[in-house]
């Protein structure tokens, strides 16, 4: 039998999510490259005690942030409203406004969800190490702020540099353009982002695309992130593709 | 302490950092007055704009309505396609930054100390906040500029001995840009020195609205911007 | 010692290995036994190759004077496109061998020991060797086979109680495959277990071929390859 | 003026290459990847006492390893046989055969050249790691090995790693396919091997390359190199390019 990673369902894809998991949910921020199926899925699915690692925890809505006039966002916060997140790794996880707090400030604030603030480099940085085989790195990024505390630091060239940890899951949610059946991907413009080093750093990526063609559907010169780091690939309804943001 | 002479507006404080950008620079500009810089880059000068959202060479700010969700800038911002472009993923995107290839980038900031350290990302009052790219930007870019207004809106002076905000990165800034001032940050720590004031102010009354102690360059000079 | 049977061909050996492979696996070929078990696939198992040289889902061996300089292996050999490959740079090659996203790999070696340290890079007697990627494969695959002759060309065991060879990785080899037997390494440095004996050989034949002390498995049996 | 990145001559492009530099020259070993024409030319303009980065130090001739029948290679040979090589340090530095000693191998032995041995995996990363501003890192390759010998190490998750150091250079020469006017690089097939990782490394990367386009001529999804890391391309003779190993 060739190669073939589809899963037919986003519920199928998502069924063994358990309780605890950690997650990675690809994407910047905004409407590009993020896994709204998945996340919805996921929601309907019901897991708890979750731990997600992303850029975002969400953006507050109604928002811009690369969401089109009058469309719902559908982010982090389908989770974290239904109760499913207990820790929340990102670099960028409250909205942008005091006044309009997203749905992990409100978490945050009730003592109900735990932060780790990480800044958006060494969070990329530590997702790469860990598909990489790489355990620990130093970075200048950091070095004397309250980031750093408690953290190992050393000089390299005259330069302070904080060790940092790979960071993995147990899981990846990514959204790209295309897949072919063997599970390379290529993405669209600035929709790769986060979903290339979690792809690398999760035991098990699942990606939601666009499309799914068969092998050689792909350039391969034009992959972005090979099949090697994908276990699972479902694609978007029909209705859904081509760039639009909802089902 | 009442005002000299008007104050300058963002966009003359964008115009002045946008003199900084050399021919062929890489550029990053963080949100907010820095944002506003691309609009007035000197003629003859051609810069390349790195964007933390994975993209190098991008175009202007897209039109309202035209905007790709697959086109952004760091802030969320749609924008346009030019030729010449590339995307990459965000491990690659901070490698540019972290790795010294962002020739000049401009942030904006709460606080600048008198050593160059920069606070642009916490509100202690808040209690939580975002770090986003900012102290990436300020540990690996060659060059930082903070661009900023020169106080509080309640006056409190942003430019002080050291800053009681929550840093970013520490004695990374080389040049302070402001409505009323532009202050270079002395190597090693030695200091802060005003090189340029705004029209109508001189250097006692740009130190009077400066916590910092500002030494003041002998070739001290009004902004320009031709 | 006189050999009880005949000892099996190269060929034989990578078949045994390619009987490793389970459907699905990502694997990586090293250069020579290994190269060859691409021929000897189970019917049924589809495989997804990775070359060190940047290239995952290579087709097989391009037929000679069709090569293309830039479609090769890690061994520097011509292949020939298949649907669904990746290409990729070094950095990102050996991502995926470190961080363990290789399924199994099939190395040669020089040595290896009681505790699964292998030695297959350098010959101290020539006074300088070629690494390549051998030690990353040693440390970053899931699952490391040797495949390898049971002896040197002079009869010398290669399977001994401790390295006396320069290591390539301690204690990273799972299977040894040779021309008379296949022996698992067992975890946690508890010695090696033979398992299976060419046609012709038994226990105590191969043990004296082999420096280092084997468990004989209650299971033992012939090599089979169906 | 629009960024032209456009060296007009191989000549030009090398001249500042002085006594004493360090040098990355991209390729894996065969003929596919490699700056022939770059490397004839730093060996016409003379400069002594270089370091050589790369992945081997110059394959035996006559030999096959990608190189087409009857074609003798142009490789680091070129330079080390004109005595301008003061040290080297590769993954495969000699031949695979005792009996044919390359030219590094000759001078290795006749204690004229410096060796510095890296695992193929662990010298990428060096790479990668100066080109992104990680000081160091800690890697599992080569723990407990000869290789590892007077450097530090440290367990990670019961694994022992080793820490190794970026790796920079002056200069790297790397080969691409295409390049755009603002140096965005795109390469071919297995040739990208070392180049992406050297031209993050240098602080002065010249690429050579079969074709020289205008801004645009490379999609931007296709990039593989973007022009941040590229300060100099120089375009081969026509009649080279197309795949063809010589001018």
């Amino acid at each position: 039998m060739p190669i073939d990673k589809t899963v037919n369902s986003f519920t199928e894809a998502v069924s063994d999510i358990s309780d605890g998991a950690v997650l990675m949910i690809g994407g910047f921020g905004g409407a590009g490259g993020m896994p709204h199926l998945l996340m919805l899925a996921l929601r309907d699915q019901g897991a708890r005690n979750l731990t997600i690692i992303g850029n975002t925890a969400g953006i507050a809505a109604p928002t811009g942030f690369g969401w089109p006039d009058g469309v719902e966002p559908i982010d982090h916060a389908v989770l974290i409203e239904n109760g499913q997140i207990a820790k929340v790794i990102a670099s960028f996880p409250v909205s942008g406004s005091v006044s309009r707090p997203n749905a992990f400030e409100k978490g945050f604030r009730a003592g109900e969800i735990e932060l780790e603030l990480v800044p958006q480099g060494t969070l990329a940085e530590r997702m790469r190490a860990a598909g990489a085989g790489i355990a620990a790195f130093y970075t200048p990024t950091a070095a004397g702020t309250m980031l750093a505390d408690g953290k190992e630091s050393r000089v390299f060239g005259g330069k302070e540099h904080v060790l940092e940890h790979a960071l993995y899951a147990d899981f990846a949610l990514v959204r790209a353009r295309t897949a072919d059946m063997v599970g390379n991907l290529a993405y669209t413009g600035t929709s790769r982002t986060f979903n290339p080093p979690m792809a690398m750093a999760a035991k098990v990526t699942i990606a939601e695309v666009d499309e799914i063609v068969e092998p050689g559907g792909i350039d391969p010169e034009r992959v972005d992130t090979p099949g090697i780091y994908v276990q699972r690939i479902v694609a978007r309804p029909p209705a859904s593709g081509g760039g639009m943001v909802l089902p | 302490m009442t005002d000299l002479a008007p104050r300058l507006g963002r966009d003359v404080i964008a115009m002045r950092v946008a003199r900084e950008f050399g021919d062929g620079d890489v550029v990053n500009l963080g949100i907010g007055i820095p944002t506003l810089c691309s609009d007035f880059v000197p003629p003859g000068v051609q810069l390349m704009y790195h964007s933390e959202s994975g993209l190098l060479n991008c175009g202007p700010l897209a039109d309202d309505g035209h905007g790709d969700v697959d086109l952004i800038n760091a802030g969320g911002q749609f924008l346009s396609p030019i030729p010449g472009m590339a995307y990459f993923d965000s491990a690659e995107a901070f490698a540019m930054i972290r790795g010294g290839h962002i020739d000049v980038t401009a942030l904006g900031a709460l606080q600048v100390s008198a050593t160059g350290d920069l606070a642009n990302w916490f509100l202690p009052a808040r209690g939580v906040g975002n770090v986003g790219g900012a102290m990436d930007l300020a540990a690996g870019a060659k060059r930082v500029i903070a661009a900023m207004e020169h106080n509080g809106r309640d006056g409190t002076p942003k430019i002080v001995p050291e800053c009681s905000y929550p840093l970013t990165g520490k004695g990374c800034v080389s040049l302070i840009v402001t409505d009323i001032a532009v202050i270079e940050v002395l190597p090693g720590g030695a200091g802060l020195q005003l090189i340029e004031h705004a029209p109508g102010w001189d250097a006692a009354s740009v130190q009077s609205q400066t916590e910092a102690e500002l030494e003041v360059s002998p070739d001290l000079t009004e902004i320009t911007l031709v």
